[in-house]
């Protein structure tokens, strides 16, 4: 039978369900296939924070936010077209999500008595019979069903069976948005290779679910998204504890060293460790510390060894990296310090997003310990940042702190990822006992022009040396406790940090013009929904721009002066206010705050309105 | 600073640094560094070669005075480095030297950590069972009662037994000596030298400032042949100043003979590869004051060969070579499912 | 929240909190939380005098289902807040509960402290060899080779022997129960509370999740009996379906007899106040995956009197205010020298 | 004999020597009889970081640096009048101090060969001999040897009588400034009770120096200064570790709470430790943990079971203790983390004195985690001010950081202390079953207008409830991952910190008119130097005033008005500029920093100076 076809530009699907129904792995294949149909994607996935909360709970369920669209976006959107919900709980979590007039494909045998209970809905209320989903399109089909009518002679028991109906809701949406089934085949093919029957089963219902499109007489209308024009050239979809990865095993090869990354595992910044665990064939060797203090402490060990050591963790894990981070900025030596942010304080939102620990990358250890820090704005975004992250920090022989967080590290989006050989070498400034020698005698903390000094590691003969936590001799590097040398190497050890300012490029505006009435200016994870929200604003006729700083410090040079070409400046963060104190403290023109603190990023709309107040003030 | 010296025959003068050696007078780090200097410098060793990590202590300051590459670090975490630094750079010889309070206090849990997963490191661990650097306050190993600045009225803590703690933690070699005991203090650091894996020793070294005396009776030519038992693979367990008492093992308790009194085979063999001995070994640990207790071993308590994780590490990422070949970048990069947007 | 009721005659219910627990289903922890809410309800103590604090894991979670006092507080650091909270309350009941990488990973340091402190506080230690609720990667406890999210190839950590370690750091009383056997596991949560001292518990813990099956051998009834050897005081160590095999000690080494080979007293009696022969037990440790090695032991492998930190503190102020009598805030305040100025 | 006796109103003295010569004794006991005397005093010990530094050498010396007047005074003064130099090391390094005209007290028997060396004078070179020191008075004796005769027939062997060196000294400037040997004898008496030839050896040689100035032809000038017109009262001399111990004892007991004190030893903390030690009479626990995360832990279950807890480190240990500090900010209970500052970053310069954790206090965690900040300004002021923060953090249920520094810590003052039935009483807000259950349910985050919580602790029938780091429901204290609750409780505890400045007093004027051309505006130990300085300028006639700031977070409510009076804002520190940074963040008027990283107070000359340098613009 044929069936009207419809043509889209934007669709976000929400998939929803228990912890248990499987919906991050459903929303990710229909991503690849989507990016590999060459829409724009981007992805937010929403998990609770136990590992499995109660079954059948709203605490319980686990959500999987997939934008695919035919133009650019920015972000995960705002309002879902299409909500799939596997049980009562999942509708009730997210119904608020779905833009009127949505749709709803519900998993009816997740409405019995017991789920509805178990999600709270009132006695005797069933929201598919009441009338209270009359705003929305509601498909209802017994997955649990049907999937095991597709397998009664499979020979699996339910259990096995049951896991298979997330592929049959997929195989329907794969029908409903006219995509091809190969990637999903592929990847099952090669996922359950050694269990030929589970592979068999779920590829049946894949089939299943897209076959009861094709057939069943309801539902007539299909969608198509056609590819986004996205400039040309090679694309993959990378998440962004992915890319950090990978951002590091190239820095590394780029500075011709090993990386040694010593980390302890911790929501949301495990991932890094799981990836770069994978690839050991990169010369990668990851240390699973007995705690953050010892991660952190290994990885200052391999680079005093000639590494590029690298550490991780969330807030909490960084906290207790303080002290030995301010070790670090008196040795001077290259060493990365990776913050996935989550929400505090203390233990707070471990797997909702936040960008808290800006001040703690700033202030958060005893003395004068500068340190550069830098954040990336987005998934793909962590390839660059973490390289460049690398190279300042190896050649600068100073601690960089890497400010990345939750939203960032699980989301996804397309990147168009670069040859190896277009990126740039990075240059350690290694010590050499035939130039630095001075009559004889090695000075380990003589700088040079950018007060770097120079890497000696150990096993260069005629360079040992001795360096230690304690203030040293501005020359010899020796302990010394003489009042001015203290001044004056509190001054350079801060000086260095700033001279990077010399090599990092001026802040630029994202877009918009370089004058107006506001500038938008973010940091971090913020991005998407400025460009969104300004892209908006501009087409509205406004004179609103975006800046968005990826050099948290020291700040580019022309930081007050792009600032000082608007008439207001309204920074919105993922916290209380923090780039906003840093701003305010160091230039005197005052930009204004806009805070969110609740464990979920921006959207496009909440911006856009605030900046509208401000324009018509 | 450093200074260019011809490595071929190494003294231990050449060891040395320019740095005046801080440690109060009479302090037994002096003998320490002396030993280790002559150690090395016999065992000709290569000083760039060579790393020594500390944490912070009096003890710690010692990197200072070894003229070869050194991390004075902070409070604790001297093993915590070593890992990191032996972990990428096998082929270095890396020396931890430590206190009673670093390594046990703060440091307690790399310390276990890194003797179970066995780093070719050796750890001297000073014990002087007192805080030194901070002038003055009892430590883990300082004795119940011990009155010191911050316990005017005695200290309450059960102290550790070290040697029993790194027994618990799966070390694969431990040995205990003294700063007054030149010769023998040499000869264990060679034999932690030799030791592929993790070597623990506990030096006894004495504070003449803030606990003085405190190993006195083992230390003290005319209680030391009393008090002390110096162990020697394959050896009976006997001391005393002619040798006239020896060890004897009844069931699990050992009990002091007279040798005239008793058959050479009764005797406690020493065998270093004796799990069981050892733990016992660590466990004699009377308190001196106490009348007739049992001596104090010295010497090597046990070693046993368990794979160093460097090695695994290293193999690990060879094997992956071998399986899936040099990590190429393009790869890398590009993942496994790539589009093209013309 | 918490709500009242008549702590008279209490039942494991009344125990329960209104908060709806989140393990995954299956999950060892179920048992784990039922056996301690009977165990406490029989022993009838009072509510408002017991705390319960952990650290971070799924484990840690225990206190949110217990109707006490209870802290869940920061990875690693349960047992360094229940020192305070001991030293300074002792006539409450303190319970630490804690996991494999809370307890001896993170929290490794605090862990043997307390152990030698020993404060009279029970500790839990859910050892799943997993850390659970960062979603599966190898522990402090995992057997080499552990395929995990963070050691795909293989963990390389020569894993901790747990009660090894605590013998180590001097603990005065240690056992090991499984969360597949209530009744055992209830008898050795009685003895731990009745314990004046710091009581170490390993419960071995299955994780169906990430870690399904690491003790099924122990737990499974197909298997159980042979691999196992659960510990009675003063009784023979004797195993298998039958009881048909016993322990004997040759020496310092364990070995397994047929009963029926032997006469009674050639074999091993377990006497939880012996030592030595506790170190032993903890170090019958063999990789079940081996063949035919030694059983593993369940029950009370050790315990000692010794006096409790948090009494000698408290008799250090009562005997001070003996000496200088009650502090009177005058004289502290003007110390020795004082002038007057008119 | 008769001899001219001088009078004078204000006196510096440096006792200089080997670590080994007793220079801090000497010092203290010369304080203490100037204190008994009736002079206000002013003092500063100097010590070099290793125990004991090579003997003989400067980095050997150890400083003993004491003002003892008959007016009143802030500092230790600038300007010494009497070097004592026991050693040529002694005398090198501290000449410089020395003013012109001064009075050098050098024992000749500390300037032969060797001592020379070893101070590395030039070959040859004796400033004894060569007229190097004709600008000074100086007096010259063989203290060893005169030593050693005093007690020949004593019986004691050379390495004790040399130790009785430092005595006879004392006893010869008791005789120069006309002072009592009383409260020295009781000392001595007191100190060797159990070893009277030790005693009789030290009364006999303190009394020969003595003699030796009364008999001795050479010397005919006394100086005689009276004691100074202190408000009246009872005075005793303290110092600021002690005042802080004290404060912390009649803290707990006006609180009705027993004090725990969990710590882990470092310089220049300890002293608190030793010293709460030594009260246990006062019911006070002690507790020396194996670390500083443990002290800050074991502190955290004693407050939590119902007891004033308190910590301290100084710097790096206070880096430790973020995480957990972060834990007591979510948990809302009491806690008093004490950093008594030293040299950063790093291990730094320990035994130095530095204001460089102010940042560190504010913003060393992860997550919007507010505490109160406070800060002494004086050894005495170390009194109220702990008693201040106790009151704040049992009263208000917040962690509260007190920042002292190795300055004030190690420092002595005269203190007209109070009755301790004048120091009124702390009331902690503890929950009450009677008035707190609501129907049979307790909840543990109900707050009062103050928005604090009652305080439930153990022991307490019907009102178990369980605390944690993780967000919690505004209402119930139960896991709450809801958006909304996240960013009401951040709100909330942040708003319960603002607060308090509804409890403290407002900013107040120290010195000087409530407005004028220039407020310098202090923080800490920086406050002697800061108060004479404004004294100096006003009596020039200078429009300037001095303020100095207790309550560092929150601020007074007043404090930007205070500042607007004002045309500029002079902000003195012992760091790079972190006060100032924080007024510049919050407030839109901009002060101006003034800044010393030597591990060195600030003397009133210097901030005079630079104060006139802004004053002439
Ligand atoms: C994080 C931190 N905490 C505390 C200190 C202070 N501190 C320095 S060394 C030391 C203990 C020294 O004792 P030990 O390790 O036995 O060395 P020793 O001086 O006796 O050789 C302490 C508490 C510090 N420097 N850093
Ligand atoms: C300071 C800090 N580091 C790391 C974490 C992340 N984390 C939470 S629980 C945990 C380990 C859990 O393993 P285990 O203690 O065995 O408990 P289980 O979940 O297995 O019961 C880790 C690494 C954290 N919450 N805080
Ligand atoms: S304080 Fe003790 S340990 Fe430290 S240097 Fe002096 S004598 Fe040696
Ligand atoms: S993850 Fe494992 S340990 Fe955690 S609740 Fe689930 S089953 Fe239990
Ligand atoms: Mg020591
Ligand atoms: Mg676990």
């Amino acid at each position: 039978m044929s069936s009207v076809t419809e043509k889209k530009e934007d669709v976000i699907i929400l998939f929803a369900g228990d912890s248990g129904d499987g919906m991050q792995l459903t929303g990710s294949l229909f991503t690849s296939t989507s990016a590999l149909h060459g829409n724009d994607i981007s992805t937010f996935p929403n998990f609770p924070a136990e590992i499995r909360a109660p079954q059948g709970t709203v605490a319980g369920v686990s959500g999987f936010k997939l934008r695919f669209a035919s133009m650019d976006i920015f972000t995960p959107g705002d309002e879902v077209e299409v909500l799939v919900a596997m049980n009562a709980a999942a509708l009730k979590a997210n119904l608020d999500q779905l833009k009127v007039g949505g749709t709803i494909i519900a998993n009816t045998d997740g409405f019995d008595k017991k789920n509805l209970r178990l999600a709270k809905y009132d006695e005797e209320a069933n929201p598919l019979l009441d009338s209270s989903l009359d705003k929305y399109r509601v498909i209802e089909m017994d997955v649990t069903k049907m999937t095991r009518q597709a397998l009664v002679d499979s020979g699996l028991g339910t259990k096995e069976i049951d896991r298979c109906k997330n592929m049959y809701v997929l195989g329907f949406l794969y029908w409903m948005y006219n995509r091809s089934l190969d990637s999903t085949q592929t990847f099952i093919q090669e996922k359950f290779a050694k269990k030929p029957e589970i592979r068999d089963a779920n590829l049946k219902v894949l089939k299943a679910g897209y076959y009861f499109g094709d057939t069943n007489e309801t539902f007539t209308t299909r969608y198509d998204v056609k590819s986004a024009n996205l400039p040309a050239g090679r694309y993959r979809s990378i998440m962004g504890n992915q890319a950090t990865a990978l951002g590091l095993i190239v820095a590394a090869k780029k500075a011709g060293l090993d990386l040694f990354y010593g980390s302890y595992p911790i929501t949301p910044a495990s991932d890094i460790l799981h990836e770069l665990a994978r690839h050991k064939n990169y010369g990668v060797k990851t240390f699973q510390a007995e705690d953050e203090i010892a991660a952190i402490c290994a990885s200052i060990g391999a680079s005093y060894g000639g590494s590029l050591g690298v550490t991780a963790s969330s807030g909490p894990g960084i906290a207790l990296k303080g002290e030995a981070i301010g070790l670090a900025v008196m040795l001077e030596i290259p060493l990365l310090v990776i913050n996935v942010q989550r929400g505090g304080p203390s233990t707070g939102l471990p797997t909702k997003t936040e960008q808290s620990d800006l001040m703690q990358a700033i202030h958060g250890r005893n003395g004068e310990a500068p340190v550069v820090v830098l954040a990336p704005h987005s998934p793909s975004d962590c390839f660059d940042t973490a390289i460049e992250a690398a190279r300042i920090s190896l050649e600068h022989m100073v601690p960089v702190m890497y400010l990345s967080d939750g939203f960032i590290a699980n989301g996804s989006e397309p990147w168009r990822f670069p040859k190896a050989e277009e990126i740039e070498a990075i240059k350690p400034r290694f010590a050499d006992a035939e130039k630095d020698l001075d009559d004889g005698v090695y000075y380990p903390y003589r700088r040079d022009e950018d007060l770097v000094r120079a890497w000696a590691v150990p096993g260069m003969k005629d360079l040992q040396h001795r360096v230690g936590g304690l203030e040293k001799d501005f020359e010899t590097g020796n302990v010394s406790y003489d009042p001015e040398n203290h001044e004056c190497m509190v001054k350079v050890r801060r000086a260095k940090v700033e001279k990077i300012a010399d090599h990092i490029p001026l802040q630029s505006i994202e877009q918009g013009e370089e004058r107006g009435d506001l500038l938008i200016l973010g940091w971090g994870s913020t991005y998407g929904a400025i460009r969104t929200a300004v892209r908006d604003l501009i087409a509205e006729g406004h004179q609103v721009s975006h800046a968005h700083v990826r050099y948290l410090s020291p700040f580019p040079k022309n930081l007050a002066e792009v600032m000082s070409n608007f008439r207001q400046v309204l920074i919105p963060e993922i916290n209380d206010g923090q780039l906003v104190n840093l701003i305010n403290a160091e230039f005197d023109q005052r930009a204004i705050p806009m805070n969110k603190i609740k464990g979920l990023p921006f959207t496009a709309r909440e911006i856009g309105e605030r900046a509208k107040e401000m324009l018509v003030k | 600073m450093s200074t260019t010296v011809d490595t071929q025959q190494l003294t231990a003068k050449d060891l040395a640094t320019d740095q005046d050696v801080r440690w109060c007078p009479g302090c037994g780090d002096y003998s320490i560094l002396k030993q280790m200097q002559s150690t090395l410098a016999e065992a000709g060793i290569k000083k760039e070669d060579t790393v020594f990590v500390s944490g912070i202590g009096c003890s710690s300051r010692f990197p200072y005075y070894m003229d070869t590459y050194g991390i004075h670090s902070i409070h604790g975490r001297a093993t915590a480095i070593a890992s990191g630094l032996k972990a990428t750079r096998p082929e270095l010889s890396v020396w931890v030297i430590t206190g009673d309070g670093d390594a046990l206090s703060i440091g307690g849990n790399h310390l276990i950590h890194s003797l179970r997963r066995n780093f070719d490191v050796n750890i001297l661990l000073f014990n002087n069972e007192i805080y030194g650097l901070t002038k003055g306050q009892y430590s883990p190993t300082s004795p119940k009662g011990q009155v010191t600045k911050s316990t005017p009225m005695g200290s309450l803590d059960h102290p550790f037994n070290p040697l029993a703690l790194a027994m618990g933690a799966d070390a694969t070699f431990i040995a205990r000596s003294m700063d007054r005991d030149p010769k023998h203090m040499r000869a264990v650091l060679q034999a932690a030298d030799g030791h592929k894996g993790t070597s623990l020793i506990e030096v006894y070294q004495n504070c003449n400032v803030f606990n003085d005396g405190a190993f006195e009776i083992f230390t003290d030519k005319g209680t030391k042949a009393q008090h002390t038992l110096f162990l020697e693979e394959g050896q009976p367990l006997i001391f005393g100043a002619e040798n006239e008492f020896g060890i004897r093992l009844n069931g699990m308790k050992p009990e002091v003979v007279n040798v005239a009194d008793v058959s050479a085979e009764d005797l406690w063999i020493h065998d270093s590869k004796d799990m069981g001995k050892a733990m016992l070994l660590t466990r004699m640990f009377d308190d001196p004051r106490k009348e007739n207790g049992l001596p104090r071993p010295f010497g090597i308590f046990y070693q046993e060969d368990r794979y160093r994780y460097e090695e695994v590490l290293q193999e690990q990422i060879d094997h992956a070579v071998e399986v899936k070949g040099e990590g190429d970048l393009d790869k890398l990069i590009q993942g496994t499912s790539v589009w093209e947007v013309v």
